[in-house]
């Protein structure tokens, strides 16, 4: 038992610093937007292919760099801690792994160099209006019609699918008795005609969800991933590898850091905030969750990286990182005040707009709207729980 | 002992919760709260018209004489309907304030326009570092022959983008957060030197930062005496409280409705998922602390009018409770609504902001925690 | 809408305060015991029954004082304040008004003044090793044989059994379909052949509750009350009134006080406990639901007294009474620090134990683990949340 | 970085494992706690033949080298079976200090027979109003010749009933909460002017509050230098944190176990109540503070040997977490038993009352967030 860095691993940290101080792109480091558009998010991720470094915990074999489970945790925490935009995680994260375990050769020739590039931009049709929590029960229907299939439904909370090129989806192939049965697993060219997005606006005012409506989009046959009604298998290994990501533990870290910041600059009758008693408690007891999560996760990467797991416990760390997400968010807007009040444009709606109060206070109320989805989507912690119920505890 | 309202307030009820009703239902708030001015001119008359703005003041002052509680049952229903129109700071506010402790002359210049919906008032008390307490005032009002110059700037305030009038707090003497030396004054927004940042706020609301440059003001400007404002202004915000308590459960109560609502209908593995026992035991503890916030509700408003000491430890209690409850209620709301509570085109998302905006409007839950254990039972 | 005390309600509330310090029993308000015999609960149980104050709720035609709700809130007050012994309930507040609302004229005549007088100690016969929050599974047999009933069985959690002449008691007088039915009521001399009482001693090491075993216990059919398979319903009717008395704001109250007078004593580095601002918070915390928690029963008690209730809102403040009991007692522990580790010998341990530590400090722990009984008992905090979701919200 | 354990550390759980399911099952603990003396010296003569009580010393000293890991899995495996006798005053805290600050003469003197199981130690550090903090100390030391003079009062010393030695704080200069100032000495406890009050605790366990009258101790009584005690005892304390909260996550851990069993088995409404959604959600809620716990008595036991700073830090975080995580799991253990948790018979209530002393020793929750707040990450 031994929690030292190598000296190796080290100075795999300072390259990564190095390499993002050189490398991230200045106009998003200095951006102080509350939305970032396509092209930011692509000029992260074109660096970060250059280098090989876009997809961790990718094979070599597949175009990733090899690392240890402790160098993957490096270069999270590095990330944060230079607050990089995220790389997005429907293709790299959630689809890559898919199409490794479950696609034809040709499939995964074509698909994955174009996830690590950058060049295909994915989304991922899962949820369906009358299908959240009970994802089995989706409707979309893909009915064959020679070489292709005919694509009719309607999904809903389709994260940043107006970028999308394309998007993975699960469909119903066949009625079966149990509901698990029959579902497909479908990559449809969002190009395609008979596919309208509309734009879901979420409660902090901002445009990441959609609903996507599909009429008739015929789809090649070829673009199915594995056999036909297999589907179900899929959708749970990939929601299985969603869940390890979701803790975002260094993200949180570095929120902490913001909080604190905060908490500094604000005052009470004179005094900064962080001196006063309740409120740094709160801080205390926030950092103090956070670092129980951070050797949790520690504990959960050491199992896997010695072949075991990440089995059912991984949803302890959905649950609390997402509980720690919220939290975090809370704070801040509790700490900047009666400045929580005023409500910031987002991207699209012009800058000339006069904003009032400190720079750090503009979209803490928005951000803790927005953080209220965390604990709804990937599997609401409800269902995280019922998880932990029926495969840990046996119940 | 009784906790029965009178069949005057019951048919006030009545008439305001038929005003939300036919005019206010959720498109027409939507549509209101994001119009170019967030407000409705025609409603604010209507309300006029309808005696609302009169309610609580005293008869002799060309009120209705409702006081607190009749306050607290308008605002109770207009917390059902999420009305965005400044009925808080002009007459609950400001009004109350005027009737309280301004001079007959200047009740006799401002209360019948305010009741009579034709000017609206905002109070300026809060300021960018101020947080909550009403004693940190840096804003100057220097005195300059018979009268005053105003200088400062004041933060969020609520209702100031529409206002006419505004009540400033200002310092004549001392400093920091002292408890003296503090001083209340009518101010004309109009006035050379006023100028107002406005916005919209997280919940819909107006709200404006409002600098004071060398604003000249009258000796008639003064409310009260000088340096002794800030007993007035406590109490003036107390009273605020008491009727945002009002608004806070009306608004709780849709939020929770809506939710048991929702989970009776909305199917998932068969069934509505409010047959899950996790789900019903948080809507039980949602509607528990509903509950608990009525009770404060109604003992703050009862209160409201006793000695200073009894006043602000009842006002605290219930501002914490509300506080407290309506975060728990509102994200629960939204939570349990799953995807949908998180879009802008449903109710329950709009209840839950405004549960939280007004956890940071007249001081926030870890403010009035400290003001209810610095004060002692009476 | 208002709530002032009358003048003549300020009256009553000096008579009651004065009666108590003119007669409650020296040897009671001198005592430090942990434990309290039959003979002390009696002593004061007999000054009221004299005064006529010892069934507050009961109708006049029956003994009671005839008080309006306000009176009744006003004594209960008054009692706390002054830190009285309670009148157990068994007779007074759960046999009573089920005698009243069930038994025939012979019943009443006999055991309503027996109650009043406290010459009979009743307890209560309704767990079961197998049944606790599923009361109606209850197994209890009595089977009628001339005019008696013979009775077998085994109750638990029988709270000052080992003091009870008398055991009112729920038995299995048929088997049903539905469980609920076949249920009877009936009244047991607990000096009858074949009763065993055996102490539990509690994780506190108190001995409150008991097992008791029936073993060919003769009940004369006399002592059924109401008919024979009706005692479900007399069973709800009790626990219905049961609950209404168990917010314990009252005693709450004082408890406080108590809490606040420790927080005096103690000391963080010199300075009192009570000026340290996280203790302060929670205190101000549990105040604050208190009183929320009071003016939540004193609506109920308008309601009640209007002709309204109480229904299933009842249930609130069975939970949110025993969830500020609990937390009360936590905070005294916590505020006693360290001398919350000795063990406090209980009554019947012998005199010659030395204490150390301040007085208030004595029997804090013990008083907190005394308390997790009552999210347990009078049925649990869950089934009265399923109570509520049920008949309250509908669900 | 890596979370396996040893062969070695596998092998030693095991054994540990074994002593308790062999000697230590319910029956037998609870005839130990209720026993006249509250402890077994023949399982003390044991764990010194088991080498237990060698485990975490340097091997130059008679020790197995085990150091902070071996000494948590002992205390994890010893929580687990609610084991009485003073693994943590005589190893963990003064064995600890004695190792780490003691004079060549002192260990060559104490350490052996603490080793060998001849010694019992106890570390006398609290006073009636100290309140967790070990810097406040009344206890002096008067310089008298070579030697010191003791008087004072030393409250709740844990295994001070069957204590030989002790390890005792004392001002040799300063007053109040001074940081500098305070020494540590060796007190034989049998020596002239030592009294102590021994009692029962609530746990089950034993300790004493213990008074000094004059009491003569040779200069070779004090430990490292004068007036500069406090950091060494903060240290012992930090170490003492590392094993008890080993110790904790054994007895949450059987709390948690018993407590899903038993739902699994006890039916009521014709299922077993562990089918109920709202029981198995508080049954995750429970575990997953489990594991936090887990992780965090790793990460301090992986610490504890670093820098003052980061020690404190860690050590500090720990004991909240196992503070909050063991109050929710013991209250929960015994609410989820029903009236059976509430019985002294049945194992889970001890669970309870061990986890509920475990936050009063070497400071609570309140105290050890103060800390660390106060402190800063490295």
């Amino acid at each position: 038992m031994n929690f030292d860095f190598s000296p190796e691993e080290n100075a795999f940290r300072e390259e990564v610093r190095q390499f993002i101080a050189d490398n991230y792109p200045k106009h998003l480091s200095e951006s102080r937007r509350a939305e970032f558009s396509k092209e930011d998010f692509l000029s992260w991720h074109r660096v970060l292919a250059e280098k090989g470094w876009v997809a961790p915990h990718w094979p070599e074999e597949y175009g990733g760099p090899g690392w240890s489970v402790t160098q993957r945790y490096i270069f999270d925490d590095e990330c944060a801690k230079a607050n990089t935009l995220i790389v997005l995680p429907f293709g790299v994260t959630m689809l890559g792994p898919v199409l490794m375990h479950y696609a034809n050769d040709a499939q995964k020739a074509h698909y994955l160099p174009r996830i690590l590039s950058g060049e295909d931009w994915w989304c991922q049709g899962y949820s369906e209006p009358g299908s959240g929590s009970d994802l089995a029960s989706l409707k979309t229907k893909a009915e064959r019609d020679g070489d292709e299939y005919v694509v009719n439904g309607h999904k809903i909370w389709t994260t940043l699918a107006q970028h999308a090129d394309w998007m993975f989806c699960l469909v119903r192939t066949a009625q079966e008795d149990k509901p698990q049965k029959g579902i497909s697993f479908l990559l449809i060219d969002m190009n395609s005609p008979g596919i309208e997005v509309r734009p879901i606006i979420t409660i902090d005012g901002s445009h990441e969800v959609n609903e996507v409506f599909l009429t008739d989009v015929r789809v090649p046959a070829e673009n199915l991933v594995g056999e036909e009604g297999n589907g179900w298998g899929i959708a749970k290994f990939l929601l299985g590898n969603e869940r390890t990501g979701i803790a975002g533990v260094a993200r949180s870290k570095n929120a902490v850091k913001r909080l604190k910041e905060i908490s500094c600059a604000e005052l009470v009758d004179g005094e900064p905030l962080i001196e006063d008693s309740d409120f740094k408690k709160k801080i205390s007891e926030l950092e103090i969750d956070l670092l129980a999560l951070e050797y949790t996760e520690l504990r959960t990467l050491a199992a896997e990286s010695a072949g075991r797991g990440p089995g059912a416990e991984s949803s302890i760390l959905k649950i609390k990182g997402t509980e720690i997400q919220q939290k975090v968010t809370e704070l801040i807007m509790e700490a900047v005040g009666t400045y929580s009040l005023p409500k910031i444009p987002m991207l699209d709606s012009g800058a000339n707009y006069n904003l009032v109060g400190p720079d750090y206070s503009h979209g803490a109320s928005q951000n803790y709207f927005n953080m209220r989805k965390t604990a709804i989507y990937g599997g609401t912690n409800e269902v995280q729980r019922n998880i932990i119920a029926k495969f840990v505890l046996g119940l | 002992m009784d906790f029965d309202f009178t069949e005057e307030q019951t048919l006030l009820r009545n008439m305001v919760q038929s005003f939300v009703q036919d005019n206010y239902d959720f498109d027409s708030r939507m549509a209101i709260a994001r119009s170019e001015t967030g407000m409705s001119r025609d409603n604010w008359s209507q309300f006029a018209e309808l005696g609302l703005l009169a309610a609580p003041f005293d008869e002799s002052l060309g009120g209705l004489g409702g006081g607190a509680i009749d306050t607290m049952i308008i605002t109770e229903e207009f917390g059902k309907g999420l009305v965005t129109e400044p009925f808080l700071p002009t007459v609950v506010l400001c009004g109350g304030l005027l009737e309280r402790h301004a001079s007959d002359a200047q009740k006799d210049a401002h209360l019948p326009p305010l009741i009579g919906g034709e000017k609206i008032w905002a109070l300026a008390y809060s300021e960018p570092k101020s947080r909550f307490n009403p004693a940190n005032v840096q804003t100057t009002a220097k005195q300059d022959g018979d009268g005053f110059v105003l200088n400062g700037l004041k933060s969020v305030v609520n209702g100031g983008p529409w206002a006419d009038y505004l009540i400033v707090s200002a310092r004549t003497s001392g400093e920091g957060w002292q408890q003296e030396g503090i001083s209340l004054f009518i101010v004309d927004k109009s006035a050379d030197g006023v100028a107002a940042q406005d916005y919209e706020t997280i919940d819909g609301g107006r709200a404006a930062d409002i600098s004071f440059e060398n604003v000249k003001l009258g000796a008639d400007a003064l409310i009260g005496s000088l340096d002794n404002g800030l007993p007035l202004l406590e109490e003036a915000l107390d009273y605020g409280i008491a009727a945002l308590c009002g608004e806070s459960i009306g608004g709780m109560h849709k939020a929770h409705q809506a939710t048991v609502e929702y989970c009776k209908t909305r199917n998932q593995f068969g069934v509505a998922i409010g047959s899950f026992q996790a789900l019903q035991h948080r809507m039980v503890d949602m509607f528990m602390e509903y509950e608990q916030s009525v009770s404060l509700t109604y003992m703050v408003n009862m209160h409201v009018g006793s000695d200073a000491a009894s006043r602000a430890r009842a006002a605290s209690a219930a501002k914490v409770q509300i506080g407290k409850a309506g975060r728990y209620i509102g994200q629960s709301a939204v939570h349990l609504h799953g995807g949908m509570g998180m879009s802008e085109e449903l109710n329950v998302g709009h209840y839950f902001k405004r549960l939280t905006a007004i956890d940071a409007q007249l001081g926030s839950i870890d403010y009035h925690l400290k003001r209810f254990a610095s004060s002692e039972a009476a």
